[in-house]
C-alpha cells in the first residue's frame, strides 16, 4: 500500500515527445509504472518508448482511462497544461517543472481549490512507492519496499534520506517531493495526514528546509493529530537569515522560517530531529 | 530581483501613485544641479540594496544646492553594510504630517497575495507586526480577483484614515497592487506612505522585490538588475546557471540541489564548530558537466578564505562515472593545490570513487558518506589554518 | 414559514443613504422586516430611519449579527458590493441593481459557487414574503400570508400576478423575483427547489417570458422533481423572434426561447399555462 | 449593440486578427478610388445592421475598378430588410482554401463565455448547430482564466485543422477572446475565417454585439452606434430612457416593466386575433413622472399605424394618484384625438381612476383590469379600421 498512488494509478506524461519527458517515461516503465500514454500537442498519433502520444489530455484521457498526469513542460506552458490536466478531470497532477512564476501559481492554487484534483508540486522530484509506481524523477534504486513514508520539500536531499533508509533496512511505503517553491499543491500537512491514514505506513520521516512555515504547522498538526512517530531533517541551520538559498522557498521571511525555530516546534511536538540526514535511520528505532 | 528605491518609486509613479518629483545623481556635481532645479530642501538619500541607510549617514536633509553636493560628495562611494554606494537619489523635502505603510506580498500559507496597512509607518514595520499585531490591517487578495474596492475602503477604515483621504488612498492601493502583477514583484512596499501637511498623498521611499523566475516575461524590469550591487562572483554564477552565495568560512562546497547543498553547509558546521563553516551556498543544479563544475570550481576558488574544498554530488538518474570524469576533466581546466573532497552517491558511485582514486592527485580524496566528507574538509581547513597562524 | 426567509432574517441596507436605498429602507422597516443596519463606506457612525449605518459590511455583520443584505447600489459598483457581502459571510444577498455588464456578472457567479451565499438577482424586485420580511422593491400590499409559492423573471409583472392571487383569495408563502438578466444567482430551478421542499407552500406559481432556456429547464425539473402543482403565465408571446426587449436577458437566442416553445415545455410537463396573468388564480383550483 | 461588419472586423485588427485590407466607402467614387488603391478583384459589401445580404444582392466581386464603381452604385441606398444600405466595404478579394467558423459568445446555462468553432464555417452556423451539433466545438471558458492555450489547441484539433496551422489559429482564437473581453462583447464571431490558397488564416467576415450595459464604460465602441441604422423613434427612446420597438400592430402600448409590456402586448393579440395586434414593445420604466410620459406618447403617436392606445401602469410603490397626474399633464403637452385606454393599479389606484374619470377627457377611457383594458383597446382599433375601410 502506498498514499496517493495504486496500481490503478494509469499516467499519462504531459510533455512525453521533450528531452525530459521522453527520458523519463522510459525510467517509469522500467519501474514498472502503468504509464499508459503521452501528451504533445500536434505530435497526435506517434508513438514514444511504446506509448501512444494525443493531441490534449482529454483525449489521452478518453482513449486509456487516465487518472494521472506527470507534467514535464517548461515554466512558461506548466500552467496551461496543469489547468488542461485539471479540467481534464485527472486526480493526481505531479508537475516536475522549476521556475514557475508565484503569480501563476497563486492562480493554479485558487484554481485547484476548487476542483477534483491534487496537484504535488511543482518543482519537485515527483513520487517513488517503491514496487508500485514511480511518477517523477526520483531515481528508482535508491528506494526499496517497507513501512516508512518520506515527505520533503528538496530533491537531492531526499535521494539523501531515502538511500540511508535503504541502505539501513528501512523500505519505504511511499516517498513524496512536495517541492519547496512558495505555493505548492500538496503540503506537509496533507502528506502527513495521508501517511497518518495509511495502514502501511508505520514511520514517518519529514525532510525540511528554511524559509516559510510549512514546518512549524507539520510540527502543530504531529502533536495534534498524528499517532506515528516522525523523525525529521531540516536542512539551512548554517544559513545567514535572509540571504536567498537557490530555492525561491528558502526566503527567511520576516523572522520567521529558520532552521532554529522549526526544530523547536518540531521537537516540542515529540518528532525526532536528526542533525545529520545520514543519522535519520537510527532516530527510527 | 531587488529593485533601488528610484526603480521602484519610478515603476510606482508609473502606475500612477504620487512619489516626490525627484533625480539620481551619480556625482556631487549632478546632485547640486538637481537640487538647484527642484529648490531645497532637499533629501539625498544613497540608493543601496540594504537597510538601515539612515542610521548609516545615507540620508540627508539638504537647506541649499551646496550643501546637497557636499552631502552627494559623502554619501557617494560610502560602503553601506558591504555595499558601495554609486548612486544618489535627491528628493524634494515633503513637509510630512503622517506616516503610513501600505506593502502588497504573497502570503504563502494563503496562497494569496496579502496586501498591508498600517497608521504606524516609517519605523521598522516588523517591529510593529511583532509588537502589535493589530496595528497591522491586512486583506487578502483573491488572485482572480484582485484587490477590490471595498477591500482599499476596509484598508482606509482599519487605519482610521481621514475619511477625506480615503479616495486618495484607494487609488494608490489600487495602483499599486496592478504595479505589483504587472511588475511580477513578490514585494511592493510603500513606507511610508505621508500626508503631507498640504493634505498630500505621496509614496516617500519605496521597495520592490521581483520574482525571478518571471524575469523572463519582464525584459524592462530585468534590465534594471543592478549587477555593480552584487558580488561579481554572484552574478558569474547566475549567468553559469549555478546558485551561489558568499558566506564567511573556509569549506568551498560544491553541490547539486539546493537542500543538499545547505545541509552540506550545516554538515561543515556541525563538525567544524564555531571556528570552521561553509565558505559558500552553491547548487550547479541537474547534472554535472565538466564546463559547468569548471565554472562552479573557479568561483570557489575566486575566495580567498577557502582552505578546502567539498564535493557532494548525488548523482540521481546521473551515472557516478561519468559524473567523477566530469570533475576530473574540470579539475584540468582549473587547477588547484587546495585539498579536496569528493563525495559521490547514485548509480555506478563506486564506479566513480575509482576513477577519482585512480586519477592519483594528491590532494584529491574520496569519501563514503557526507559524514566522512564533512569531517575530512573540515580538517583540511583546520590544519590550513593551524599551519597559517604557524606561519605568522 | 417561507423560502429563504424567516423570522431570523437579520439584513442590512447596502447603499442605506443613497435616495433609492434610503426610501426603501422605510418601506421594509415599516413591512416589519427585521432590518438592523446599513452600510454606506465613509458614513459609519449615522443614522438612517433610526438603524446604524457602518462603513463596510464587516463591521455591520460583527455589530448586528446579520446574515442577510439588500444592495442598493449603482451598477459599476455593485459586483464590488456583492464581493463584498459574500466575502463577509452573508448568506442571502438580494441585489435590486439594473444594468450589471455581463463580463462581470459572470466572474461573480462564477466566485459564488464555491461561497456559502445565495444571491438573487441582479435586476430583480427581491423578496417578499407575507407577514414574514420584504427584501427589495415589492409594493408589501400587494400580497398576503397563504400557501401559494411565487417565482417570477419580471417585475411589475410579478405585482400584477401577485395582486391578482391576493384579490382571489390566495396568499403567498413567498414570492420571489430572480431576475431576468443573462446571468442571475438563483434561477428558476433552484426556486422551485426550495418550494417543493417547503412544508408550507402547496402550490406553486411560476411567470417567465422569452429569452434563454430556463423556463425549459424549469419544465424538465418539475416534470421529474415536483409533486406541488404549478402554474405558469409565459409572457412574450407575440413579440417577434430576435427583437431585442428591454429586458438584456430577453433575446431570442438561435431558434431558441421562445414562448411557445416554453409553453409547450410546461404543459408537457403537466403544468397549467395561462394565457392571461389574471387567469392565473382560476388555474390554481 | 451592434457593429458594422466593417467595425468589428477593424476592431478585431487592433487585436491582432488578420483581416483583409479593406476600406469602407460612402460613394461610388469612393469605392473607385479604393478600388484602384487595393488592386482589383475587389469585395463591394454593403454595410447594414442584417443578415442575409448577400442573397438580397448587397454583396459581389468587382473585376476592376469602373466595375467596383457601378456595384458601389448599386448598392449604396439599397434597402436590405428595411435597412438603408449608407456605407460599402471594399476589400480585396481572397483566393478561399477552406472556410472556418468561430465565435465567442455567453453560455447562459453555465454563466461564462463560450468559444465555438466549425470546419464548416461560411453557411449558416445556426444551421450547423442544428443539423450536425458535432460539427461545433465548444470550450466554455472560466472567466476568471480566460481562454487558455490548451483549449485554442482543442478546438484547432477539434476541427481537424491541419497542424502548421494551429499556432496562427490559437493566436486568432486568443485575441478574439481578448477582444470580446476588452469590448465587454457579447457576441464576436468570424465567419469565414478562411484558410486562403496561400496558406493565410484570414478573418473575412466579423460580426460583434456590444453589451448595452457595459457602454458606459466603452466610450470608443458607444460612439460607433450608428443611429443611421435604428428607426429614428427607437433613438430617441432610448435618449429619454425608455425601451422602445416598433411593431406591426394598431395598438400603442405604454407600460412601465418589461415583462408587463410583453404581457401587455399578449393581451393586445390575445383579443385582437390576426388582425389587431400591438403597435410596439415601450417599457417606461419606473415611476411615471409627466416629461417621460409625455416622451413615451409622441413616440407611439408617430407611428401612423396606431389607432388606439392603451396605459398599463402599475403603480408599485408609485401612488396611482400621481401616475394619474402624470399622464394627464402628459396628455396636455401632447394632444391627440386617438381613443385611449387606461389602466391603473396600485396605491391609490381608485384615486387615480377617479382623476382620470373626473378630467373628462372624451376619448380617454379607464379600465379595471387588464383584461378589460386590452378588450377595449383593441375594439377601439377594430372600429378605427372599419371606418377606414369604410371610407375608402
Amino acid at each position: 500500500m502506498a498514499i496517493l498512488v495504486s496500481k490503478d494509478t494509469r499516467l499519462i506524461v504531459q510533455g512525453i515527445t521533450g528531452r525530459e519527458g521522453s527520458f523519463h517515461t522510459k525510467q517509469m516503465i522500467d519501474y514498472g509504472t502503468n504509464l499508459v500514454a503521452g501528451v504533445t500537442p500536434g505530435k497526435g498519433g506517434e508513438w514514444v518508448h511504446g506509448k501512444p502520444v494525443f493531441d490534449n489530455v482529454k483525449k489521452a484521457v478518453d482513449a486509456t482511462g487516465a487518472n494521472a498526469s506527470i507534467i514535464y513542460v517548461a515554466a512558461p506552458y506548466a500552467p496551461d497544461a496543469i489547468y488542461e490536466a485539471i479540467d481534464a478531470g485527472i486526480e493526481l497532477i505531479v508537475c516536475i517543472t522549476e521556475g514557475i512564476p508565484i503569480l501563476d501559481m497563486m492562480k493554479v492554487y485558487e484554481y485547484l481549490k476548487h476542483s477534483n484534483s491534487r496537484l504535488i508540486g511543482p518543482n519537485c522530484p515527483g513520487l517513488l512507492a517503491p514496487g508500485i509506481a514511480k511518477i517523477g524523477i526520483m531515481p528508482g534504486y535508491i528506494a526499496k519496499p517497507g513501512n516508512v513514508g518520506v515527505v520533503s520539500k528538496s530533491g537531492t536531499l531526499t535521494y539523501e534520506v531515502v538511500y540511508a533508509l535503504t541502505n539501513a533496512g528501512w523500505g519505504q511505503t511511499t516517498c513524496v517531493g512536495i517541492g519547496g517553491d512558495p505555493i505548492i499543491g500538496t503540503n506537509f500537512v496533507e502528506t502527513l495526514q495521508m501517511f497518518e491514514e495509511d495502514p502501511e505506513t508505520e514511520k514517518v520521516v519529514l525532510i525540511g528546509e528554511i524559509g516559510g512555515r510549512a514546518e512549524v504547522d507539520a510540527a502543530e498538526f504531529i502533536r495534534a493529530h498524528m499517532t506515528k512517530p516522525v523523525a525529521a531533517f531540516i536542512a539551512g541551520k548554517s544559513a545567514p537569515p535572509g540571504t536567498r538559498m537557490g530555492h525561491a522557498g528558502a526566503i527567511i521571511e520576516g523572522g520567521e522560517g529558520t532552521a532554529t525555530e522549526k526544530i523547536e516546534a518540531l521537537l516540542s511536538a515529540g518528532v525526532r530531529v536528526a542533525d545529520n540526514p545520514e543519522q535519520i535511520p537510527s532516530l527510527l528505532h | 530581483m531587488n529593485l533601488h528605491e528610484y526603480q521602484s518609486k519610478f515603476r510606482f509613479a508609473e502606475f500612477g501613485i504620487p512619489i516626490p518629483r525627484g533625480k539620481t545623481a551619480s556625482t556631487p556635481q549632478e546632485a547640486y544641479e538637481i537640487a538647484r532645479e527642484l529648490g531645497c530642501p532637499v533629501v539625498v538619500k544613497a540608493q543601496v540594496l540594504v537597510g538601515g541607510r539612515g542610521k548609516a549617514g545615507g540620508i540627508k536633509v539638504a537647506r541649499t544646492p551646496e550643501q546637497a553636493e557636499e552631502y552627494a560628495n559623502q554619501i557617494l562611494g560610502m560602503k553601506i553594510k558591504g555595499l558601495t554606494v554609486r548612486k544618489v537619489l535627491i528628493d524634494p523635502a515633503a513637509n510630512i504630517g503622517q506616516e503610513i505603510y501600505l506593502g502588497v506580498t504573497n502570503d504563502r500559507a494563503a496562497g494569496k497575495p496579502v496586501i498591508m496597512a498600517s497608521s504606524e509607518g516609517g519605523v521598522e514595520i516588523e517591529q510593529v507586526a511583532r509588537d502589535k499585531p493589530d496595528a497591522i490591517i491586512r486583506e487578502r487578495i483573491d488572485p482572480f480577483l484582485g484587490l477590490l474596492d471595498y477591500q482599499t475602503r476596509n484598508l482606509a477604515s482599519g487605519i482610521n484614515l481621514p475619511y477625506e483621504h480615503w479616495r486618495a488612498f484607494s487609488k494608490i492601493a489600487t495602483n499599486l497592487y496592478k504595479c505589483y502583477v504587472a511588475s511580477d514583484a513578490v514585494l511592493a512596499e510603500i513606507n511610508p506612505l505621508v500626508i503631507t501637511k498640504e493634505n498630500q498623498l505621496l509614496a516617500l521611499d519605496g521597495k520592490m522585490i521581483i520574482d525571478d523566475n518571471a524575469l523572463y516575461r519582464q525584459p524592462q524590469l530585468a534590465e534594471m538588475r543592478d549587477t555593480d550591487a552584487e558580488p561579481k562572483e554572484e552574478t558569474e554564477a547566475r549567468l553559469a546557471g549555478i546558485s551561489y552565495v558568499k558566506l564567511n568560512g573556509q569549506i568551498g562546497c560544491m553541490v547539486n540541489g539546493a537542500g543538499l547543498a545547505m545541509t552540506t553547509m550545516d554538515m561543515t558546521r556541525l563538525y567544524g564548530g564555531e571556528e570552521i563553516g561553509p565558505a559558500n551556498f552553491l547548487d550547479i543544479g541537474g547534472g554535472a558537466q565538466a564546463s559547468k563544475v569548471a565554472a562552479a570550481l573557479r568561483i570557489i576558488l575566486s575566495d580567498p578564505n577557502v582552505k578546502s574544498v567539498l564535493f557532494n554530488i548525488f548523482g540521481g538518474i546521473t551515472r557516478g562515472d561519468e559524473v567523477a570524469r566530469g570533475i576530473l576533466e574540470a579539475l584540468n581546466e582549473v587547477p588547484t593545490r587546495l585539498p579536496m573532497v569528493i563525495r559521490l552517491v547514485g548509480t555506478n558511485a563506486e564506479e566513480g570513487r575509482a576513477i577519482i582514486d585512480n586519477a592519483n592527485i594528491p590532494n584529491l580524496t574520496s569519501a563514503a558518506t557526507l559524514t566522512e566528507a564533512a569531517k575530512k574538509a573540515v580538517e583540511y581547513a583546520r590544519k590550513a589554518l593551524a599551519a597559517e597562524r604557524g606561519a605568522q
